[in-house]
């Protein structure tokens, strides 16, 4: 029989109709939309048992409770630990994403050497070996003696068991300086204390019980010093008495989240905040608005005795005067002064922004000036003492080297720089660090977990675990009343070619044939914090707050040190009990620096002052600002790009920001691009028109670039810090700048 | 040869060949079989032997989480050392126990990602016995191969045994219709979020 | 969906939504298969030819579908609406009853015997609107081939293909394929017929047919004094159609054909004019 | 080959020009078919929509080519139901337009949703309130209606036509063309009205929304009424497209009279009834819903303008000619006419599509701008490549115009 | 489980928008529950997702007076005429009628974006790419949500799997009704200052219908007519007023950037 091309089609015909009749199109329509249902390259969740833990938030100085959700040993979620006496059950929105720093992408996992390739920066692999060999010919060079030779570890965690190490460390070599940031919030009670006569030990904000916060510049309301404290008051605020309630008046030149949610904003020229603190002190005196009593006792440079007394400083700051300065009316000033006396206890808190910088040492002299005229030291609702955490080493028993504060370190001196891992959250532009290094041959080595921010300058990199990687503690945040101590727990295991800061240090001395050979060597990082937890149980002062069931109990109720090891790496936090009221020493309103009378003077004139025409011929403003948490060298969450990126919360860098009218005078356009020009260089940025921007100011982002989410790039290859001008006591906050299209 | 109606039987031909193609030859291609990794039987552990209720080891955590099939820790709480003679328990006790491994064991009933289903629900609630769903599963002595869809990944007994959907056994097909059905006679709500995530 | 089916709800909304729905997937499926079963019971019973001419015919401009009787001047003007089947026709039937027909003058004029206008025109032949003669032969078969006219339309043909004895021919259905220049032309059948003999080239292609009923009927067929009015609107109606191609060539009176015309004119589109001609639009 | 597939007895241009002429459609539609690939295989990442437009150039694209496809529908209803049978002259080319609107439309509509693999889903679990379900099942089966009527086109190409059976179903086909028209003429109707309705039921867009009709926003009308104004034009502005770029005549004079003449008489109604809801909206809709009507037109450039330019621009002034026969009797009256009125139905839907989307809801919104990618760009121009390509490979090979043989001959 | 003689639920939200120093917290805290993927390089504000977005808003007036504010908008799961519910061809929206939250189901979804036109509140947030997490950090997703893909619509639904998990936990207990405190969604639960309250509004004692009560709540586009769920408030004037003030006239003649 001869099959035909007729009887094939109808062959086929047939079995068309046929397959109607079977699953086969049914099925596969079926089957297809359950495959895109399903596609194998959308992750699929771990399963598992749901266990809860408890951890400490290592991922800036706060030291905020975690509750852990994990599936099996994988935290999945982290919330806050309601309750948590540092934090007040709450979590900042990268401490809400610190889960997922372990897979951020831009992860150093291997000792890596930056070399030159091709006229391009790279990093390459390199043997710890070789990187500690290289460390230890530097040491061996440096000569015993010579300040201007130094070998520092910068540490923006400092009061931590591995800073104390580190301390040591420096201790046995020569030149060893250890040194920490200007911290953001405290560098008023830093200044505070340098204006006493005798040392008064360390010092907190009392928030809860203030009627009253002027603030300059300060974050308060986002991620500042402890956040859940602040939140914790703003969330009580509903129930309270709307007279007691605490008023909060923000003296900022950006609007920011603070000065749009605080009672007044007082938008202030930019970098005249000396001006303005020195204008309330003259109201706050003129009017016998201030501690008469306190002031008489105590100010030993009050009275009018050289002319160059705080008095005489003072008198030249009229409202009127500093008016003229600042930018704010005198009425304003006058009433501003009268509220802070009116609303005692009140506190006068600076810092400035974590991206725009700190103050500088003048201005937190004059606001630090302002709490001691209101007498607000040592006093409910005021700022006042803790005590330090036990510590069978502290400083007080074991002469080390001191702490010194970065801007404090002698230009080109710094040999060899180690950077510590820990971050503080804020910014600390490179231009900083250079300007110590020496200006030839010096060394940095960062002990970082991510190749990005100042890393990306270091020489060497050993990668250090990050956050929930390794076992850390955590002591109280700046801004406590007192004292506290937590432990972050190691919940992951870190991956091979880390390797943790302290063994590392180890192993640093014995290649390096430093003699840091006393309890330290030979024993574990672990061994070392249940060391310190010991020391606490036995000062048996305080009480222990435990996660797990969010009691509270006097450490006198604890078993054994051990059992406190067990609460407080359960995420268990010890809080010191409440130090004594201590009789305050002598102090001087203008500081113990010899020519601070001049320096204020000067200062008092605003920032720009020295070269007033140089302003009208730049015609703008910069200045940077940033969050804390995102404007570190540090890594956050890739899920952060919520608030960046996907909903333009927050500003990412090469974001700006400027007035609508200053905008259409120089021509630029809403959502345009523009160039910012300033004498260190030139950067192309995103222009948006803000009328809540003051006319001529150039508001810039210091924050994360698109890529720093998915890529090793944490800001860009240009940041806005870049073109920062630096003072000289190292504050960048107000910066000339040209912008054009 | 002239047939009469070649025409038509040819075509006749196509029909019957893709039939006999779609009703068996496809199910074959679709699905692929394995073998669970060892051979269990239910009779032996619910049985008068052992005496075990489904949910002493298919329990419930104190929060309503249902904790499916039991860990390997659960196995090694009675099979410590070897109880019977049997081939299968010493691969259980010599690769699984001994090492505290997982046996990776292949879930007939799997539904997907993102699908909710509450035991604690349907058990302790509604009080629905497990065989409603699961069949004689329990009652078995061996274990059937596991067969997976290749387009789907889905395990067969979603769309249940036959292929036509029309199923002899009421546990027959776990897809959404017959949840759906289910919760329609028993005057349960049907809405998307109550078994969706 | 459907009552059943997850999600299905008897609600108004759902039953009238879904009842136009199904009304019309119906409305369209019913068509559909109205028109498959009325396709397959056409082709089954051999109907295709009959349609192709039905359609054709149709296709075909007014011109080109006068009747007989109009050609014989019985008409003023007269269309016709039978695909040039008279076996049927009640006017057709009456007016050949009545006998009253008007001879065309032309008819008169003394052509030569068979010729013309020129052309072979035997008048013992029957001619067919798809120029094919038809003669009955005395042993009661026919004979059928292509007429004068249409023979020098086409000269030499490239390809002729014959259909095999036995064939069934249908009135108005295809006789046989004309291929020429690379147009395909059918030859219409101008009788009902099976083919009994097939003659080739030499003997000038024609085909032997025996009725297919009792008796060959050609009622439908020009004769005698038709014949001349029918070849002179040919003429007229071939020179419109080389006019419209653009070709100002003249017919004029006394003209005759060539041989071969296409190959005088080989620019012309050849295969619109003999779809014309053979009345194959 | 070529010319044995060509209808005996129309011109053609020789096969090489014609190449020519497909040549750079062709090469327009394989771009588009790579852009429609990439947004398939990738996902609409390729396109410029966002969360906020989150309908771009393709729902545009889909509403005006379904209004201008209305020619066919509207043709077929003159022509099989109203037995208006000078329309004969262009019904073939008619069904050819619809067919080429609708299938282009459903396949930029697979490219346009995020999981074509799932748009069964809408049959199986249909949402009967929905106007897109209303689309989805009329224009499917309105496309399947088309495919039937274009089917005895394509079987009346000369090689197709040698095959017995297909010429039998052929006939059989075109028999039955009355009941096809009818269901088309409904189909249509509804589709029409629900790509109107899509927009006026969004009570969350109160520059769309529009009260209703019985259970039917005022645009669920409105589109159906600009549609058929517009479709006659379409045919009108095409077949005169086709004519002079053919250099053909293909119809009689007084056919495209008649396409004028039925455009201007249903574009005044269409005008009418535009500016009565226009002043509903303005006095009763918009305030109800808590807006200031001109609110809307407050962002540049989408000012009254654009309403003014739709109603009397693009409506009045085109139906006035079309309905003055000495005018309608002059081709570049009738086309430029014609013309308007396609203009003004594209008008509409544009305003309807990124005008909606562009208006802010919400306070502190920002008006927005949406510039297509490359991407959707190339399937929009895939589409007409496409229709290009349907259209000359049926007027080569199909009888589009019955009269163009008669009209060479005469 | 009879839901039919289950007491039907209406949970909504009131955000008290003077205590929304939109730190962005509750974006995070949902992100991380409802397993959303971070943004690859090319998305942006108006391709990302992020179930509930803060938006910052501000009086209008010229600086120094200038003074904004912050305003947290998750799906406003509206009550009546719920828009996105009655445009979905193929139910893959839904009003889930014992808790009163508009259901967004992904795997029904095929990512037609008509729901998204339809909401004015511009609450829901297409799928522009298959979802991607840096290698490893798929480890952190959350079992009790489901990650979609790429093509499909998908919003907020206050947190429904925790209200699964709130159910789970009270069969667990043999009791039918969950206990209120069981169910809180991942925002309420992240936000610093306390400024979301969440709960039952048909449920007269419960704290969200007290503050509903309490005047100076509103809603958002209230005269559209969509009831929705979601209340704000605020002490201060300008607040409540910029918020229903439905179309901001464009300012002098910018020119706009999109």
């Amino acid at each position: 029989m001869k099959i035909s091309r007729r009887d094939l089609f109808k062959f086929v015909g047939g079995s068309a109709v046929g397959a109607f009749l079977t699953p086969i199109p049914w099925k596969l329509i079926d089957d297809a939309a359950i495959w895109s249902q399903n596609w194998s390259w959308i992750p699929r969740p771990l399963h598992g048992e749901i266990r809860t833990k408890f951890t400490t938030c290592t991922l800036c100085p706060a030291g905020c409770g975690a509750r852990v959700r994990c599936v099996g040993d994988q935290p999945v979620m982290l919330t806050g630990v309601t309750r948590h006496p540092v934090s007040r059950g709450t979590l900042c929105p990268a401490g809400l994403g610190g889960h997922h720093l372990p897979y951020h992408p831009g992860r150093a996992l291997q000792p890596l050497q930056r070399v030159q390739k091709n006229g391009k920066i790279e990093f390459a692999p390199v043997s710890r070996e070789a990187v500690e060999a290289a460390l230890a010919a530097a040491i061996s060079r440096l000569k015993p003696g010579t300040p201007n030779e130094s070998i520092v570890i910068l540490d923006q965690q400092p009061g931590r068991t591995i800073s104390r190490v580190y301390r040591r460390f420096l201790e046995s070599v020569p030149n060893g300086v250890y040194v920490t940031t200007s911290a953001l919030g405290g560098d008023t009670l830093c200044v505070l204390q340098e204006m006493m006569e005798k040392p008064y030990g360390p010092v907190g904000y009392d928030l809860e019980n203030t009627r009253m916060i002027l603030s300059f510049g300060a974050p308060l309301l986002d991620g500042w010093g402890t956040p859940g404290r602040m939140m914790e008051i703003i969330k009580a605020q509903g129930s309270k008495d709307p007279d007691y309630r605490l008023k909060i008046i923000q003296v900022e030149t950006r609007q920011s989240r603070t000065a749009s949610f605080a009672d007044e904003w007082v938008a202030i020229n930019p970098g005249t905040e000396a001006a303005f603190a020195l204008g309330l002190a003259h109201v706050l005196i003129h009017e016998n608005l201030y501690d008469q009593d306190l002031i008489r006792r105590k100010a030993i440079d009050f009275r009018k005795k050289d002319g160059r007394a705080y008095l005489n400083l003072v008198e030249q700051f009229t409202p009127e005067y500093a008016a003229g300065i600042s930018g704010i009316a005198p009425d304003r000033i006058i009433a501003t002064a009268r509220t802070l006396a009116q609303n005692a206890p009140a506190i006068v808190i600076g810092g400035g922004d974590p991206g725009g910088g700190p103050l500088g040492k003048e201005e937190e002299t004059a606001i630090a000036g302002l709490n001691l005229l209101l007498g607000g030291i040592g006093r409910p609702g005021g700022i006042v003492a803790r005590r330090e955490v036990p510590d069978i080493m502290s400083t007080s028993h074991h002469p080390t080297v001191p702490e010194m504060e970065i801007r404090d370190v002698p230009d080109h001196s710094i040999r060899i720089l180690i950077l510590d891992a820990a971050e503080s959250g804020n910014a600390l532009p490179w231009a900083l660090l250079e300007r110590k290094l020496v200006p030839q041959g010096a060394l940095v080595v960062s002990l970082s977990s991510y190749l990005t921010g100042l890393t990306k300058h270091a020489g060497y990199i050993i990668p250090a675990p990050t956050y929930l990687e390794s076992i850390q503690d955590v002591p109280a945040p700046i801004d406590a009343t007192t004292a506290s101590f937590s432990l972050s727990s190691a919940l992951l295991t870190a991956p091979a070619g880390v390797t943790e800061p302290f063994e590392w240090v180890k192993r640093l001395a014995s290649v390096a044939g430093v003699p840091f050979v006393e309890e330290a060597q030979g024993s574990t990082y672990e061994a070392q914090l249940k060391n310190r937890v010991e020391t606490i149980y036995r000062a048996k002062r305080g009480t222990v707050f435990s996660s797990g069931d969010g009691k509270t109990v006097p450490i006198a109720e604890i078993s054994s040190a051990d059992q406190l090891w067990k609460l407080l790496s359960e995420g268990g936090c010890w809080i010191d009990s409440k130090a004594e009221t201590k009789p305050m020493p002598n102090f001087s309103l203008l500081g113990k620096t010899k020519d601070n009378f001049e320096r204020l003077q000067v200062a008092g004139q605003g920032r720009l002052s020295r070269e007033p025409g140089l302003v009208a011929a730049f015609g703008f403003i910069l200045m940077p600002f940033g969050w804390r948490g995102a404007t570190g060298n540090g890594q956050i969450s890739p899920l952060m790009t919520k608030l960046f990126q996907e909903s333009g919360l927050r500003k990412l860098s090469g974001q700006t920001a400027v007035n609508p009218e200053t905008g259409r005078a120089f021509g630029l356009t809403d959502g345009g691009q523009a160039w910012i020009e300033t004498e260190k260089g030139a950067m192309k940025v995103e222009v948006r028109f803000d009328a809540a921007v003051m006319p001529r100011v150039i508001e810039a982002a210091v924050g994360p670039s698109v890529e720093a989410f998915s890529t090793a790039e944490t800001q860009g290859t240009q940041n806005i810090l870049d073109l920062c001008h630096l003072d000289d006591d190292c504050a960048w906050r107000v910066t000339r700048a040209r912008v054009t299209t | 040869m002239v047939v009469k109606n070649r025409g038509r039987l040819i075509f006749l031909a196509g029909v019957l060949v893709m039939l006999v193609v779609g009703w068996f030859g496809f199910p074959r291609m679709l699905y692929q079989k394995t073998n669970q990794p060892i051979q269990f039987s239910h009779r032996v552990h619910t049985g008068d032997k052992a005496g075990l209720t489904c949910e002493d080891c298919h329990s419930f955590q104190a929060d309503g989480r249902f904790n499916g099939i039991p860990s390997i820790s659960k196995c090694g709480g009675c099979h410590v050392g070897l109880l019977g003679n049997s081939p299968d328990e010493k691969v259980l006790v010599e690769k699984y126990v001994a090492t505290n491994t997982e046996i990776p064991w292949l879930v007939y009933s799997r539904q997907p990602e993102n699908a909710y289903f509450s035991h604690v629900q349907h058990v302790r609630l509604a009080k629905i016995q497990c065989e409603r769903c699961h069949g004689p599963h329990g009652a078995g002595d061996t274990l059937r191969p596991y067969e997976s869809d290749r387009l789907t990944s889905y395990s067969r007994d979603i769309w249940g045994h036959s292929l036509s959907r029309i199923h002899s056994e009421v546990w027959d097909g776990k897809k959404m219709d017959n949840c759906a059905s289910c919760h329609e006679q028993r005057g349960v709500s049907n809405s998307c979020l109550l078994c969706h995530k | 969906m459907f009552p059943g089916v997850y999600g299905f709800t008897w609600e108004p909304g759902n039953l009238i939504f879904l009842g136009i729905f199904y009304s019309v997937v119906a409305i369209i499926l019913g068509t559909m298969g109205i028109v498959l079963v009325r396709s397959l019971k056409d082709f089954q019973s051999q109907k295709a030819d009959q349609i192709r001419w039905k359609l054709d015919f149709e296709d075909l401009p007014e011109g080109n579908r006068t009747c007989r009787h109009e050609l014989t001047g019985e008409f003023r003007h007269r269309t016709c609406e039978r695909g040039f089947d008279c076996r049927e026709c009640p006017d057709h039937a009456k007016l050949v009853a009545s006998k009253i027909r008007t001879i065309h003058p032309g008819y008169e004029t003394g052509d030569e015997e068979g010729c013309i206008l020129g052309f072979d025109m035997p008048l013992e032949r029957q001619y067919h609107r798809g120029h094919t003669w038809v003669m009955t032969e005395p042993d009661g078969t026919t004979t059928v081939g292509l007429d004068d006219f249409g023979s020098r339309l086409i000269g030499e043909p490239d390809e002729v293909r014959l259909p095999a004895a036995g064939t069934s021919l249908h009135l108005n259905g295809t006789a046989w394929h004309f291929k020429k220049n690379g147009s395909d032309l059918r030859i219409l059948s101008p009788v009902d017929g099976e083919v009994i003999q097939t003659g080739g080239k030499k003997a000038g292609w024609y085909l032997k047919l025996k009725p297919l009923g009792k008796k060959m009927d050609t009622r439908h067929l020009l004769r005698g004094a038709e014949i001349r009015p029918w070849l002179a609107r040919e003429m007229e109606r071939l020179e419109f159609s080389l006019a419209a191609d653009g070709v100002g060539m003249s017919l004029a009176d006394g003209g005759a054909l060539v041989e071969d015309l296409s190959k005088e004119y080989p620019s012309l589109d050849w295969d619109a004019v003999w779809g014309q001609m053979f009345l194959e639009p | 080959m070529d010319k044995q597939l060509i209808i005996r007895g129309l011109r053609r241009s020789p096969l090489s020009k014609f190449l020519l002429w497909i040549l750079p459609w062709v090469a327009l539609l394989g771009l588009g078919l790579y852009a429609g690939y990439l947004c398939l295989a990738r996902g609409l990442n390729q396109t410029n929509m966002d969360n906020r437009f989150a309908f771009g150039l393709w729902i545009y694209l889909d509403l005006t080519i379904i209004a201008l496809g209305a020619g066919a529908f509207f043709t077929g209803f003159l022509l099989y139901i109203l037995k208006k049978d000078q329309l004969k002259a262009v019904i073939n080319s008619a069904v050819v337009l619809g067919l080429i609107c609708y299938s282009g439309a459903i396949v930029v509509l697979m490219v346009d949703v995020g999981q074509p693999l799932r748009a069964w889903f809408t049959f199986w679990h249909p949402n009967v309130h929905s106007m897109l379900t209303e689309v989805t099942f009329c224009i499917t089966c309105y496309l399947t209606v088309l495919l039937v009527e274009y089917a005895p086109l394509v079987l009346r190409n000369r090689k197709l036509r040698q095959i017995p059976s297909l010429l039998v179903f052929e006939f059989h086909l075109h028999k039955v063309m009355y009941v096809l028209a009818g269901v088309g003429t409904f189909l249509s109707f509804f589709h029409q009205g629900s790509l109107g309705g899509l927009y006026g039921v969004l009570r969350g867009r109160p520059f769309a929304f529009r009260e209703g009709i019985g259970i039917w926003p005022s645009t669920f009308f409105l589109f159906i009424l600009s549609a058929i104004a517009a479709g006659p034009s379409f045919i009108l502005l095409t077949t005169w497209l086709v004519s002079k770029l053919s250099k053909k005549e293909l119809v009689k004079r007084e056919v495209l009279s008649l396409l004028g003449r039925i455009s201007g008489i249903l574009l005044m109604v269409y005008v009418l009834f535009k500016t009565i809801d226009t002043l509903i909206w303005i006095n009763h809709t918009a305030p109800a819903s808590g807006f200031n009507p001109f609110d809307f037109y407050s962002w540049e450039p989408f000012g009254t303008w654009l309403l003014f330019a739709e109603i009397v621009v693009c409506g009045l002034l085109p139906a006035i000619i079309l309905l003055d026969k000495k005018r309608r009797e002059q081709t570049g009256w009738l086309v430029s006419a014609a013309f308007l009125v396609c203009v003004g139905v594209m008008l509409n839907r544009f305003v309807f599509t990124i005008q909606t989307l562009a208006l802010p809801t919400l306070p502190f919104d920002r008006f927005l701008s949406y510039v297509p990618s490359w991407q959707e760009t190339a399937t929009f121009l895939a589409v007409v490549a496409y229709g290009v390509l349907i259209y000359s490979l049926s007027f080569r090979y199909l009888p589009l115009f019955p009269q163009e043989k008669e009209l060479r001959q005469s | 489980m009879d839901t039919k003689n289950k007491k039907q639920h209406r949970y909504g939200m009131v955000i008290d928008l003077d205590k929304c120093t939109g730190c962005g917290a509750c974006m995070v805290a949902c992100a991380v529950e409802n397993n959303i993927p971070p943004a690859t390089a090319k998305a942006t504000d108006r391709t990302g997702i992020t179930w509930v977005r803060v938006y910052k808003f501000d009086n209008g007036l010229p600086f120094p007076n200038n003074r904004s504010a912050y305003i947290p908008m998750p799906c406003q799961q509206c009550g009546e005429h719920t828009p996105c519910v009655s445009v979905c061809p193929q139910k893959a929206v839904e009003v889930d009628a014992a808790s009163g939250i508009v259901a967004q189901i992904p795997v029904r979804c095929l990512g037609c974006r008509y729901c998204m036109t339809a909401c004015p509140y511009h609450a829901r947030y297409f799928n522009w790419w298959d979802p991607v997490w840096p290698a490893g950090m798929e480890k952190t997703l959350n079992p009790d949500v489901s990650p979609r893909m790429r093509g499909v619509v998908e919003k907020c639904n206050f947190c429904h799997e925790r209200l699964q998990a709130a159910r789970a936990k009270a069969a667990a207990e043999g009791r039918d009704e969950i206990d209120p405190s069981d169910y809180q969604p991942a925002c309420v639960e992240a936000c610093p200052t306390g400024a979301i309250t969440f709960g039952d509004l048909a449920d007269p004692n419960s704290e969200v219908a007290q503050l509903v009560q309490n005047g100076h709540a509103f809603r958002m586009l209230e005269t559209l007519g969509t009831e929705p769920k979601v209340y704000y408030r605020s002490d201060q004037a300008w607040v409540r007023q910029i918020a229903q003030q439905e179309v901001q006239k464009p300012k002098a003649k910018e020119k706009v950037h999109g």
